[in-house]
């Protein structure tokens, strides 16, 4: 037997779970703008999330999936990625949508089962959540692909989670990626969870960051609530694919601490002390221990950011609950740029029995 | 006898298939500990252990073809699908292998599978999250589709889906999982495949439904009670093999028929009733045929699904429409 | 003018899209170098390049989602999936996403995908070559489904669907594809999409068909009118939409409607145009509306192929019966 | 950055391409009857292919699929699997199926468009050929389930090409093979193509061998052109997988002589001077000279065992042109056990008006 072919997996962390560095940081680490700018994205949807659940459990709202736990990577992601470059995400990366421009009252919009919640003011190109999952790897790709036709110097980003890496799209996708070099980075949420099934049960493979070397493709793990290192890994990544040298996977290990969606209950099927274990690992605590340790930040600041939070949240449930109602025609005027004749007699029907009693 | 939801019956009815025989494993995303997402192998696993009652990887296609294979050595895989929007990765394993390997194979190998999945919208639940697709499934030669609307239907009927030595496509309506509670003896008697239910005699009209249209189509025929109109109402129950004869029997002393179905109107399964009686009935037919379906629009978010789905008074129209025309 | 078949008017009008449109990319399984499994796109990698004329690896799922990506940036992808029953694992992508995208973000991404695939047997091809599954696709809103049949048409159609600003599925009738040579221009001229066609006049019977199936059922007509018979024959050719005008207007006249395609008849495309006419022209109709299909049996290899597709005998029988009705 | 996760593929050949012993050999090599049994089954594959091109040429036979150049691999495959295992073929590897018992007759049948050719009268839980392709995977996968359920010590084989593992559900049955760590061997047969696409355009993987690494399940390559390294790596593979150490991916490196099938013209896009190459690797030459150096084959053995296939496929061919024709009751017998009522009268209406004219 001879050796042909040789991998490795390598994992990244630069800030360790009290908020320390772990050695040399990158330069945007230094920057208090920076940092502090990530940091109050991240108060800002863990914030989001709380109201959103409310809003849930108070018939205000659809079911809805939150990203507690999982902030740090979101953001990094968002602050790593270029604007013109294009994002598919999933359902509950709000950091790094809302870093791109997409607004709070969108997604109650989206989760309030409302197609206008997809239809972004700010990056008109990025893709709306996906919920077939896996299925959006190949757009991811296909974006990529045009990015390459047209010789243009962006990035398509794709997530996916540890459960959906067992898609076969997401491979059907990533191997696309590596056989024709397309500039798209591949980022598996690795939140421990997919509903009730543990990432162990999931797939034999020891990290996901390996999911693409079947593929030609290579993967990095990161520490995901390390927002220093996830930015940092994602801007290698980005800056690899961007200039041509192909796409990557990248593994952003974390934990789901809330439930999949408002709709689960974890306390069925999540171990209590897995539970307990994964808060003191949680991404908001230590990126705030790292600017304080910088002398950035203080109680003070931290009481003004929630509060500035709590009111740009409100505003936006409130443009959410007075949006004007949607009527029936809605489910008609974007079907076809040119709708079939036969389309407008269904149309009438439907404005004739209304709207029935939308819920929220 | 116990009081169930048919969600309930549904539990039962695996519970009863999976002690009785030793070939039945039932698997599927969510599945094991958590009980599936809407809790129907709720303590199966505890009971049958986590091989017999198994979470799977997250891929509908996979979970359709392993279950080929598990059918071709004998078992028999009942396999649940979370949401009817997932069933498409599954359609190539249940299109171009589970409804063919008995034939291809010229009854060498067999397929005894069972795929349970919710059918419909109305709950509120996210996009992709309320689709009604039995028509994709229906045009499959090989394939049986059953959709129960009762807890104790839900029961005898998926007996005898796991019992059937053939490919059979369950559908559940996601509406009537909890709607109402009926007695459900736990006796293990399967009820027979391939008929529709008369759920409700009539004179002056035939509504044929199936699937949570079912609860519309009943209010409907309650409200022209009392308008003096007498519905016939058919549960169809068996999408494919469709019980034609039963339709048209009803057909030929009310001479009026309208269908009711949740999903788009275009090349819908409602379709398939209308021609046929537009072939074998024709001089049966006292005013045209009506279909009451969703529109050919995408299923809206929910903020419309109820605009979407046919609603009672649509349909009653209908029915009065049918006996001016 | 040169004479061309139908797959060579098909190459021509891809042709002319890719030279007439720099977003133009045709991609596929061996549409490359070796020009598709039927050459219809033989030559153009030469012309465009490997990037816009596009060789990808195997999996259709793939095929459909990237096209949907490039689409989402202004790219006009014309797909080719090789035969019809490769299809499936195209369809979550084609169902969830293609036929959806611009409904779901309010106009803001558009899919002006064309999926391009053979369909329907008679070639004596291995097994999942001769699938006739239109119906799976026709009843997902957001979609068109057209189907050639002849080289002009097929051209014309094809620039029409490649410019449409929204996804269009293109079967092309792979008995056809050599049949027979026409005069075709390459103009760059597009037909209309969304329209039937009459191919030949009559007033005793009103034949509805689509792909191959014109072909018997034109022979049909000619001995029939040795008969007497007089068929006015519909080629379909818009799947969905339907041109249910041209359809009820030929019934008007005729009173007597027969329906002819070669996939299974349970839940087929023909139950809608029957199911229509029950609905809309119940009136009109002078004997009872026939369907001529392909059996409720899987397509069977190739020796029997030609007895599950309809037959001139069948089709002619069928239209005979409606006039003794 | 830590190292979390190295792998490495390792490479097989124990017969070079002259037919010399690389090392040590495996003992069933110093075995005569089982080489030479080996190598008349490869003869009898070449043969079986000329016939069968040439039946479909003169109209006597439908489109076949070739197996000339990688009879090896088949072979070998077939000779380390037990009877009690069970095969999911794709379409083209006659040789673990003629070793199995699949009769040259069943394979006729098949090619010639009439399901009785899938009815094996041997291999009786063995799948048909598969041509959607990547679909026999999950099959394979689901057939192991049964096994490791039933603690049967059996195993599952299932093969796809270099072009079959870029389909989703290749990637999906080897995450579930690795999940449940089932008794079943992915063999990649990579035969440099598919159908003109090349195995370098397909995947950016250096092997096909690491296709399951991102799921977590072990691979190893081995020259597909030699029979004795394939038939040990897949005893070593099988022998593995049967004891529950779990699935694996075993890469066969070979080569399509062939066209893809004779409704393809390879000369439209493989280069002649690769052609002529990979004829000079090709197995029955190599595996020849192995048994000729160990003397257990001569002139006069290679003319008798000719004539002797000559002889066994002409009697195939004569029993498959005598098979009885199919009736149309054919389409409806074994669609159901208990067929729907109203199918009687479709199969009445079928019979009514015939067969239509078969072809063959
Ligand atoms: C094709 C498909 N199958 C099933 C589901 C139901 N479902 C929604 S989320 C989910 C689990 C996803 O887990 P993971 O990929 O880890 O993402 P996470 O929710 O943890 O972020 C499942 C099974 C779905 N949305 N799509
Ligand atoms: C799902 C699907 N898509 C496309 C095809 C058409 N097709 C038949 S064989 C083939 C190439 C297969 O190549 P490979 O997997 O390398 O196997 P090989 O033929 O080389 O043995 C293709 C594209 C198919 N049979 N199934
Ligand atoms: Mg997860
Ligand atoms: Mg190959």
């Amino acid at each position: 037997m001879k050796t042909v072919a040789e991998f490795a997996i390598d994992s990244e962390q630069l800030l360790d779970g009290a908020g320390r560095a772990t050695g040399k940081l990158p330069a945007f680490a230094a920057h208090r703008g920076q940092m502090l700018a990530m940091y109050r994205m991240m108060v800002l949807c863990r914030l989001f999330d709380t109201k959103a659940i409310n809003l849930q459990r108070t018939g205000r709202l659809g079911t809805y999936a939150p990203c507690t736990g999982n902030e740090a990577t979101h953001v990094a992601v968002g602050a790593a990625m270029r604007p013109e470059d294009v994002l598919c995400p999933v359902y509950r990366e709000y950091g790094t949508q809302l870093w791109r421009g997409v607004t709070l009252t969108e997604i109650l919009t989206y989760w309030a089962g409302d197609e206008r919640g997809t239809d972004f003011a700010v990056p008109r190109e990025d893709f709306p959540w996906c919920v077939p999952i896996g299925s959006q790897c190949p757009h991811a790709a296909g974006v990529a692909m045009a990015f390459k036709m047209r010789r243009q110097p962006r990035c398509a980003v794709a997530y996916i989670g540890d459960g959906g890496t067992s898609q076969g799209a997401f491979h059907e996708a990533v191997n696309l990626a590596g056989a024709q070099q397309l500039p798209v980075v591949f980022v598996v949420v690795n939140n421990g969870w997919a509903i009730s099934v543990p990432a162990a049960a999931q797939t034999a493979a020891q990290t996901f960051a390996q999911k693409g070397l079947g593929n030609g493709v290579p993967g990095v793990q990161v520490d995901g609530n390390d927002v220093i290192g996830v930015r940092q890994v994602m801007e290698d990544a980005l800056a690899r694919a961007r200039c041509g040298d192909g796409p990557m996977v990248v593994e952003a290990l974390t934990y789901r601490l809330s439930d999949h969606t408002t709709a689960d209950d974890a306390s069925r099927y999540r171990p209590a002390a897995e539970l307990e274990a994964a808060w003191k690992l949680e991404p908001l605590l230590r990126t705030r221990a790292f600017i304080e340790s910088q002398g950035w930040w203080d109680e003070a600041g931290e009481t003004a950011l929630r509060a500035g939070c709590a009111t740009q949240i409100d505003d936006a449930v409130h443009g959410y609950q007075n949006r004007t109602p949607v009527g029936t025609d809605h489910m008609f005027e974007h079907l076809f740029a040119h709708p079939p004749a036969q389309l407008a007699e269904q149309r009438d029907t439907a404005r004739r029995y209304g709207a029935g009693d939308p819920r929220h | 006898m116990p009081l169930v939801t048919l969600v309930e019956g549904i539990n039962l009815a695996l519970g009863r298939a999976l002690a009785d025989d030793p070939e039945v494993v039932v698997l599927g995303e969510d599945v094991g500990i958590n009980g599936g997402v809407f809790r129907a192998t709720v303590g199966l696993q505890e009971r049958f252990g986590s091989l017999r009652v198994q979470d799977t990887p997250l891929a509908e296609g996979m979970i359709a073809g392993m279950s080929i294979g598990m059918a071709s050595q004998g078992m028999k895989p009942v396999a649940e699908i979370q949401f009817m929007g997932f069933l498409y990765p599954a359609l190539d394993q249940i299109a171009n292998h589970m409804a063919r390997l008995r034939n291809r194979t010229r009854g060498r190998l067999t397929c005894p599978v069972v795929i349970r999945m919710p059918h419909g919208g109305g709950i509120h639940a996210p996009e992709h999250h309320s689709e009604s697709l039995e028509v994709l499934l229906c045009h499959h030669a090989g394939l049986r589709v059953v959709c129960p609307t009762s807890p104790a239907r839900a029961y005898g009927l998926l007996l005898a889906a796991i019992r059937d030595p053939d490919p059979v496509i369950f559908l559940e309506p996601t509406r009537l999982y909890r709607m109402s509670k009926q007695d459900v003896v736990d006796d293990g008697i399967a009820l027979p495949l391939d008929q529709a239910e008369v759920l409700r005699e009539g004179d002056d009209v035939t509504l044929v439904s199936w699937g949570a249209m079912i609860h519309e189509s009943l209010q409907a025929a309650e409200l022209l009670a009392h308008e003096g109109i007498s519905c016939e109402l058919i549960d169809l129950t068996s999408l494919s093999p469709i019980d034609h004869d039963t339709i048209l029997e009803s057909l030929a002393h009310t001479g009026r028929l309208v269908i009711v179905h949740e999903a788009a109107r275009h090349a819908g399964l409602g379709a398939e009733i209308a021609a046929t009686v537009a072939e074998r009935a024709l001089y049966d037919l006292l005013a045209p045929v009506q279909r009451v379906t969703g529109y050919d629009t995408v299923m809206p978010y929910f903020a419309l699904e109820r605009a979407y789905i046919p609603s009672v008074e649509r349909i009653a129209d209908a029915v009065r429409s049918t006996l001016t025309a």
